[in-house]
C-alpha cells in the first residue's frame, strides 16, 4: 500500500475531492496547513509595522491506497490541483506496511 | 424533532384566530385606551394639557425598558460564552426566540393574569389589552381594570411594555440552565407556559394585588429578586434536574468534569450588557422620573454589582486558587440580583453588604450544584435563584426607612418585614416548582425533552438547526470553486 | 486599489475647504442659530426661562438618536457575521467609514437638499447648516429655512443629529448587499453620493415638504420604512445587479450553493444590537416627549419584531425543515422595518399581522433573489426592500384612526391612503433605481467596482486592507521570538 | 502571583471595616442626604411639590451615566481585539475588574478627595458620602460639603454616580498600555490607586474647585480630555516605560516587530460602544437637561468622531499604503478624546478641523511611540494621551463665543484661554507623572509588576487566571467521553 | 521503529490516550483532521441553499513506538476507539528510519 | 529522499524556519498539533472542576529533502529547537518514494 500526501491550495480541494471519488478513491483526511516554499508570501503593515507572512495557508490530503491504483491518484491530483502557478504544491509517496480499520478489524486492502 | 404535522397544525389555528380578529377590524373601536375620553391625550405638540410629569414619567420608563430589553442580549452572550461551540447557534436560537414567543402569550394573556383585577391569585380579564383603561390617570381618578398599576401616571402601552420586557427576562434565565441537551422547542413550548401560567401568576400574587402584596406586613420585592429571578431560577431548577446533567460532566466516581465555555469574550460582554440593561430593570421598576428615588436605586445598583464582582474575585482566589473570571462575572450578576428587590430601600453601605454575601454565595453555590450533580452549565441557579433568595431576604435585614417607612431587622425594624420576606420566597418558590414540574413533565411526555445521546455529542446545532456557529474551516463546505 | 493621485487631491481639496473657512473665523458669528435672538436659548440652570416641554422633546429627541446611532454596530455585526471570516476585516471597515463619511457630506449638503425650503424636488440652501433658523419655535413663531421641521420644538442642533443618524443607517443597508466582492474605496465613494443626492432627494419629497407630502391625499412613512430602508434597499439591489454574484454562489446549471456565514454569535449580537436600536428608530420619530405616542409606537415595534421573529422560524422550518437561525434574525430585522412607517397609525393586533406576514415574506424573498440569482450575502434586499415596501403599503391596510384621523382601508378607510401609500413607493423606486444606478456606473468606469478574481478568493481582507480579521495562528506571523 | 496571606489580610480588613461600620446602623440616621430637611424631596408621584426641571436632570443625567457605564464594555473589548488571544482572558479580567475597583474606592474616598470642599489642592471630607449635602438645591440654596458640584440640580446620588463611571473611564486606559505583561494583581492595586489618589486630586484642581478653576482665566475642560483621558494616559505612559515592551517587540537592531491583535470584530464592536458611549460622555456633562447645550455637545462630538475616523483613513492609507482597520478605530477615538474638553464651547466646523487634526495624529503617535520603542499594544497612549493634550489646548484656539462667553484664539478670545489651557496640560502632566511612578515603583518592589518570560512566552491567561478564552479545541481538555 | 497513525472519533480520544498510557506509550502527537469516507456527511441548507458536509471532524494520532510494541499499540486502538458503528476509522503503519528528541539529542529507541 | 518530521515548541519556529532557510531547505509545511508526552501539562479548575490540559500546543514541521541533506537538516532543527527544557520535541525520520511538484509535474529530487 501507498501513502498520498498531498498539499494543495485550498480553493481546489472540492474538485480534487470530487475526481479522486471519481477514479474510486473512498478515503480521504484532510487537514489545513501553512506552507512554506518558493510562492513567496507579502509583506504587511499592522499599525506601522512591517510583518512577513510567509507561511501561506494550504490543505493536506492523506490518502492511502493499494499499490496499482497510486499512480492513477498522483495523476489526477496532478491534473486537477494545477493552476500552473508558483504554490500548487507537491505530492509525496510513501510506503505503508499495514492498515487496519478499526470497526471491523479487517487488515491491509481490505481496510481501504 | 417533532412531526410537521403540529407546525401545519398550529399555522393554522394561528392564522384562524388572527381572522377572527382582524374580522372585527371595521366595527371595533382602537380597542385602548377605551376610556381615553377620561383623560384627554396630549393632542399636538405644545398644547396647553400637555403635562411635564406624564411626559418624564414616561420617556422614562420606556428608556429604562429598552435597557431591559436589551438584557436579552447579555443572557444570549453570557450563555452562549459559557457553553460549548457545538451548541452555539442552538443556544442563541433559543435566546432569540424566547424574547418572541414571551411577547406573543405575554400579550395574550400574561398581562392579565398578573395585572388585571380579579381575585387574590390571578387576573381574569385584560386578554391582549382589550378592556378598560384610563391611564395615565391615577389614584382615584383611575378607571379601569389594571388597577394593580394605576399608581404609576404613564400610557398602559408604556407600562405594559415595561412589565413584558421583565416577562422575556424570567423565561430567558431558564435557558442557561438547561442549556447543551434540551429540545429546540421543547424549550420553545416551555417558553411559552413560563408567558402564560408560571411567570404571570406569581407575579400577581407580588405586582399585581394578590395576597403577598396585600398581607398586614406586604412582601416586598422593587424590581424583582423573586417575581423574575427566583421565578427564573425555580423553573430552571426543576428543567436542569428533569434533564439530567450533560453526558460527561459527572462520572461514575462522583467526580466533577470541567466543560469549558467556548468564548470568554462573548460572556463578558454579555455580563456588561446585563449590568448595563440592570440600570433600566432596577432605576425604571419606578416607572416614573422620580428624581430621589432613581438616583438612590441606580448607585445601589451599581455598587451591589461592584462589590460582588470583588468578593467573587476574592472568594474564587480563595477557594480555588485562581481568580476565574467566569466566577467573577458570575459574582457580579449575582450582586445585582441580589440587590433587586431592596434596591429602593437599602442605603448605600446596605448595598455593600449585599452584594459583597451574594459575590461570595455565587462561588460556593456553583461548588454546591455540583456537589449534588444539578448540572447548569452556565451558573444560571447560582446566580439567579440562590441570589434571587438572599436578595429578598436581605430586604427584611438592611431596609434603611429611606422610603416609604421601610425597615429591616438591622435598622430597627423589628422582624415583620423579614418574616414577610421568607412568606413570599417559600410560596412562589412552592408554586413555581409544582407548576413548573408539571408544564415541563407534559412537554417531556408529549415531545421529549432531551435530544439523543449521538445529538448531543456532535453538538445540537447540527441536530436541531443543521447549521455550525462557526463553520469557517476551508473543508466543512463542499461547495465547488468557493475557497 | 486607486491610485494615491486621488487621494493627495482629495487631501488638497479638504485643506482648501477648511482654510477658507476657517480663514473667516474671527469675523463671523458663530453659524448656528443665526436667528438665536428670537429665542432666548435656557441660560443658568434654574432660570425662570426653562421650558420642560423644550427639555423633555429634546432629551427624548437625543436618547433615541444615540440609540439609532447605536444600530451602526448592528449592521456591522450582522452583516460580517453572515460573511465569510476572510473579508471581515472589509465588511467591518465599510460599516465603520460608512457613517464617518455619511457625517461628513449630510452635514454639508445633504441636509440642506433634504430639510432645508426649497422647491418640491429638493432643498436649496442650508449647506453646513448655516442660514437662519431659530428653533426651539415652532408653528408660527417658527422663522428659519427648515421649516419642514418647524413640526418639532427642539433646538436645530438636536434635529440635525436625529436626520443624521437616519441617513447614515440609509448607507449602511447597501453594505450588506455588495458585501465580499466590492473595492473599499469603491465603496466609500458611493456611499458619499447616498449622502448628497441618493437619500436627501427622495427624502425631501416625503420628509422635506416635498411633493409627495403635499399631495391632496399625502403619503406618509412615520420613521422610513421607505425613506430609510427601501431606498436604501433599491441602491443596494442596483449594486448587487452590477457587482454580479461572489464566484462559486451560482454554478453554471443553477444551482444555487450555500456560502455560510462565519460567526452566528456576531449575528446574533448584531440582530439584538438593531432592536435595541429600533426603539430610538420608530419612537424617536416624534422628535418629541408625546407620551401616548412613544408608547404606542414602541408597543407596536416590539411586537412586529417579535411576530416577525416567530413567523420566520415556523416559515423556515416548513419551507427548508428547520429553523435556520439565520432566517429567524432576518425575520425580526423584517418585522421591524415593515412596521416602521405605520407604527404610530396601528394598533398592536395592526402589527401582529404587519409583522407575521413580514416574517414569512423575509424567507420566501431571500429564496426568490437565488432563484433570480441576485447574490446577497447578508439578505438585506429581502429584509429593507422588499419589507420596506410591503410596511409602507400596509399603512394604507390597516391605519387604525388611532392618531391624526389617518384609516387605512381594513378599518373603513377607503382606498386613498393605500393609493397614495402605492404612488410613494413606485416613485421612490423609480427615482433610486435611476440615480443610483448612474453613481454606480460613474464609480464602475472612474474607480472600478470589483476586486480582482484572485483577491475575491483570498479574501478582501489582505487585498483591500493588508490585514486578517483573526491573525492568531501562531505559524501566520513570522515575527521572531513572538509565540 | 502574590501569596494568598496578603488577600486573607486584605479580606479581614474589609470585614472589620464592614462591621465597625454596620454596628453603627441602627443608630444612625440614613448617611444621605444630611441636610435633607432643607428641601424636601418631592415624596409621592404627582405630588404638588412634582419639579420638572429637577426631574429632567436627573433622568438625563441617569441615562448618560449608563451610557458612560457601558463604555467599560468598549474597553473591554477594543484592548481584547487589539491583543493576542492568549492573554484575551486576562485583559478581559482587568477591564472587569477595573471597574469594581474603582467602584468601592471611589466611593470610599475618591470623591470625597475630589468634590468636598477642602483646600486648592484636595477636599478633606465626605467620605462614603456621608456628610451635610441638601441637593438637589443649587446656587445660595445649596449648603453643604460637596460645593463644586452645586452647580448642578439633581440628588447627590445621581452626581455621585456620573462622577463615578468617569472616574471608572480614567483608570481603564491605563489598562490598555500595560497588556499582555502585566501582573493580574498588580494592576488591580494600581487601579485602587487610580481611584484614591490619581485621579481625585488632580480632579479636584479642575472640577473640584481646585486651584486650577480658581486662576484668573480659569482652566477649561468641558468633559475631561484632561481630566479623564490625560490622566488616565500619563499613568498609562508610566507603566508602559516602567514594564518595557514585551517579548519580541523590538528587536536588538532597532526594527519594530508587529503583533497583530486578535480579533478585529471585537475591536470594531468596541469602538462603537465606546462612540456610543461618547454620547453620554460629553453631552451628559451638563448634568443638566440643558437643551441647546446638550444638542450642541451632541453634534459636536458626532462630527469630531467621524472626521477623525475619515482623517485616519487617508493618513494610514498615505503613510501605510493601505488603510488599517485598526488605525480608522483608533482615529474615531482620538477625535472624541480630543472634541471632549471643547465641545460646549465650540462650532460644528472647530469640531471638524479639531476631528480632522486628531485623526492624522493618532496615526503619526502611534509611529512615534513605536520608535521611542514604548510598547503600547492598543494605542491608549496615542489615543488619550496626545489627543487628550491637543483636544485640550484646541479649546484655547477654536472656543467660538457659543456658551458662557468664553472665545478662543482663532474667534478673536486673545490668548489668555489658551494660556489657561497650557498652565493645565503642564500641571496636570506634571502630577500625574511623578505621583503615578511613585505608585507603579511602590507595587514594582512590593508585588512585582511583570509577569515571567515563560509565562508571558505561554500567554497570561494560563499562568494567571488558569484558563483559556477559547479552550474549544477537542484535544484541549482531557475529560472523558466529552466531545 | 514504527509510525502509528491513527483517524478516530474526537470524542474518543481521551479513553484512547488513557489506553494507551496504561500500555506504555509515552508520546502522541494529536491533530484535528477532516475525513471523508465510507460514513457519508449530511446535506445541510443554509439560507435555503444546499451543501454537502461530506468532511466529517476527526482527530488524527502519530504514535512512534518500537517494533515490538506496535501491534500491542494497534490492538489497543482498535479496541478502545471502536464503536461498531461506521466512521469509527483507520490505523495506518509504516516504518520509521530514526529518531531524536531534541533536548538530549538521544536517538532510535531512546529517543521515543 | 527524506520525509523529516519534527515536533517543536511554537514559539520556537520562525527561528527554526530562517535557520533552514540558511541551510537551503526551500520547503516546509507546518501545522497545529497538541502533543502528549514527557512534559506534563497542568490542572486547570474551571468553575471549581479540575481538568487535566494533558495536550500541550506543539508545531509540527514536514520536510522533504534529499538523502544527503537529511542529516544537516536534523541537525539544524536540533540546533535550533533546543532549549535544554522537557518537551522541546522529537525529530522522526522516514523514507520517501517519490516527489511530484504538481505545477510542472517534475518528479523526485528535481520536485523538492
Ligand atoms: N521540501 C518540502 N517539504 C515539505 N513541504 C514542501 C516542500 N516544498 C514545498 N512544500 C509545500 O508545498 C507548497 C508549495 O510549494 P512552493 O515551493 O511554494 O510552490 P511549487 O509547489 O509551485 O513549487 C509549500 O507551501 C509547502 O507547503
Ligand atoms: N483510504 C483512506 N486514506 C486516508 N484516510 C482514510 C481512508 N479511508 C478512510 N480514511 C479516514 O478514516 C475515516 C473513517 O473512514 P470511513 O470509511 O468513513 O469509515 P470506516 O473506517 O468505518 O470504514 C475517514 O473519515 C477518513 O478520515
Ligand atoms: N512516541 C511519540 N510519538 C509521537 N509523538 C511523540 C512521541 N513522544 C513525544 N512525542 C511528541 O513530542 C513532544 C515532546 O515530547 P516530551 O516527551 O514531552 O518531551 P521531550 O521531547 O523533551 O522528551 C510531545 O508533546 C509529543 O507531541
Amino acid at each position: 500500500m501507498k501513502k498520498i500526501e498531498a498539499i494543495i491550495k485550498p480553493f481546489k480541494l472540492d474538485e480534487v475531492k470530487d475526481e479522486l471519488n471519481k477514479v474510486g478513491v473512498q478515503g480521504i483526511t484532510v487537514s489545513e496547513v501553512k506552507g512554506f516554499g518558493r510562492q513567496k508570501g507579502h509583506t504587511e503593515l499592522y499599525r506601522g509595522a512591517e510583518y512577513v507572512v510567509d507561511f501561506l495557508p494550504k490543505v493536506k490530503l492523506e490518502i492511502i491506497v493499494t499499490d496499482d491504483v497510486a499512480e492513477k491518484v498522483v495523476q489526477t491530483i496532478m491534473n486537477t490541483a494545477k493552476t500552473g502557478r508558483i504554490g500548487d504544491g507537491k505530492i509525496f509517496v510513501s510506503n505503508l506496511e499495514d492498515a487496519i480499520r478499526i470497526r471491523t478489524g479487517e487488515r491491509g486492502k481490505d481496510a481501504i | 424533532m417533532i412531526s410537521k404535522k403540529y407546525f401545519h397544525a398550529v399555522l393554522i389555528l394561528l392564522a384562524l384566530t388572527t381572522f377572527s380578529i382582524t374580522g372585527a377590524f371595521a366595527e371595533e373601536a382602537p380597542p385602548v385606551p377605551a376610556v381615553q375620553e377620561a383623560a384627554p391625550a396630549p393632542a399636538a405638540p405644545a398644547s396647553p394639557a400637555w403635562d411635564a410629569k406624564f411626559a418624564a414619567d414616561t420617556v422614562w420608563t420606556l428608556v429604562t425598558a429598552f435597557l431591559v430589553f436589551f438584557m436579552n442580549l447579555g443572557f444570549a452572550m453570557v450563555e452562549s460564552g459559557l457553553c460549548r461551540s457545538k451548541n452555539a447557534v442552538n443556544i442563541l436560537s433559543k435566546n432569540v426566540i424566547v424574547f418572541c414567543v414571551t411577547v406573543v402569550f405575554f400579550w395574550f394573556v400574561g398581562f392579565g393574569i398578573m395585572f388585571s383585577s380579579g381575585n387574590s391569585y390571578f387576573g381574569t380579564t385584560g386578554w391582549m389589552l382589550f378592556g378598560a383603561d384610563n391611564s395615565p390617570a391615577t389614584g382615584d381618578a383611575y378607571k379601569g381594570i389594571f388597577a394593580s398599576l394605576n399608581w404609576t401616571g404613564v400610557p398602559l402601552y408604556a407600562k405594559f411594555i415595561f412589565q413584558l420586557v421583565f416577562a422575556g427576562t424570567a423565561a430567558t434565565i431558564v435557558s442557561g440552565a438547561v442549556a447543551e441537551r434540551i429540545k429546540y422547542f421543547s424549550f420553545f413550548v416551555f417558553s411559552a407556559a413560563m408567558a402564560i401560567v408560571i411567570y404571570p401568576v406569581a407575579g400577581h400574587w407580588i405586582w399585581g394585588g394578590g395576597w403577598l402584596a396585600t398581607m398586614k406586613t406586604p412582601f416586598l420585592d422593587f424590581a424583582g429578586s423573586t417575581v423574575v429571578h427566583s421565578i427564573g431560577g425555580w423553573a430552571a431548577l426543576m428543567g436542569a434536574i428533569l434533564l439530567g446533567p450533560r453526558i460527561g460532566k459527572y462520572t461514575k466516581d462522583g467526580k466533577v468534569n470541567a466543560i469549558p465555555g467556548h468564548d470568554m469574550g462573548m460572556a463578558t460582554l454579555g455580563m456588561f450588557v446585563l449590568w448595563f440593561g440592570w440600570f433600566g430593570f432596577n432605576p425604571g421598576s419606578t416607572m416614573a422620573a422620580d428624581a430621589d428615588a432613581i438616583s438612590r436605586v441606580a448607585i445601589n445598583t451599581c455598587i451591589a454589582g461592584a462589590v460582588g464582582g470583588v468578593a467573587a474575585t476574592f472568594a474564587a482566589y480563595l477557594a480555588l486558587g485562581k481568580p476565574d473570571l467566569s466566577m467573577v462575572l458570575n459574582g457580579i450578576l449575582a450582586g445585582l440580583v441580589a440587590i433587586t428587590a431592596p434596591c429602593n430601600w437599602v442605603t448605600p453601605v446596605g448595598s455593600f453588604i449585599i452584594g459583597l454575601i451574594a459575590g461570595i454565595l455565587v462561588v460556593y453555590a456553583v461548588l454546591f450544584f455540583d456537589k449534588i450533580q444539578v448540572d447548569d452549565p452556565v451558573g444560571a441557579l447560582s446566580v439567579h435563584l440562590v441570589n434571587g433568595v438572599w436578595g429578598t431576604l436581605s430586604l427584611g435585614l438592611f431596609a434603611a426607612n429611606v422610603s416609604g417607612g421601610i425597615t429591616g431587622l438591622f435598622y430597627g425594624g423589628g422582624i415583620a418585614q423579614l418574616i414577610a420576606q421568607i412568606k413570599g420566597v417559600v410560596a412562589v418558590g412552592a408554586y413555581v416548582v409544582v407548576v413548573s414540574l408539571i408544564c415541563w413533565a407534559i412537554i417531556k411526555a408529549v415531545m421529549g425533552l432531551r435530544v439523543g445521546e449521538e445529538e448531543e455529542r456532535e453538538g445540537l446545532d447540527i441536530g436541531e438547526h443543521g447549521m455550525q456557529a462557526y463553520p469557517d474551516f476551508v473543508g466543512t463546505t463542499s461547495t465547488r470553486g468557493i475557497a
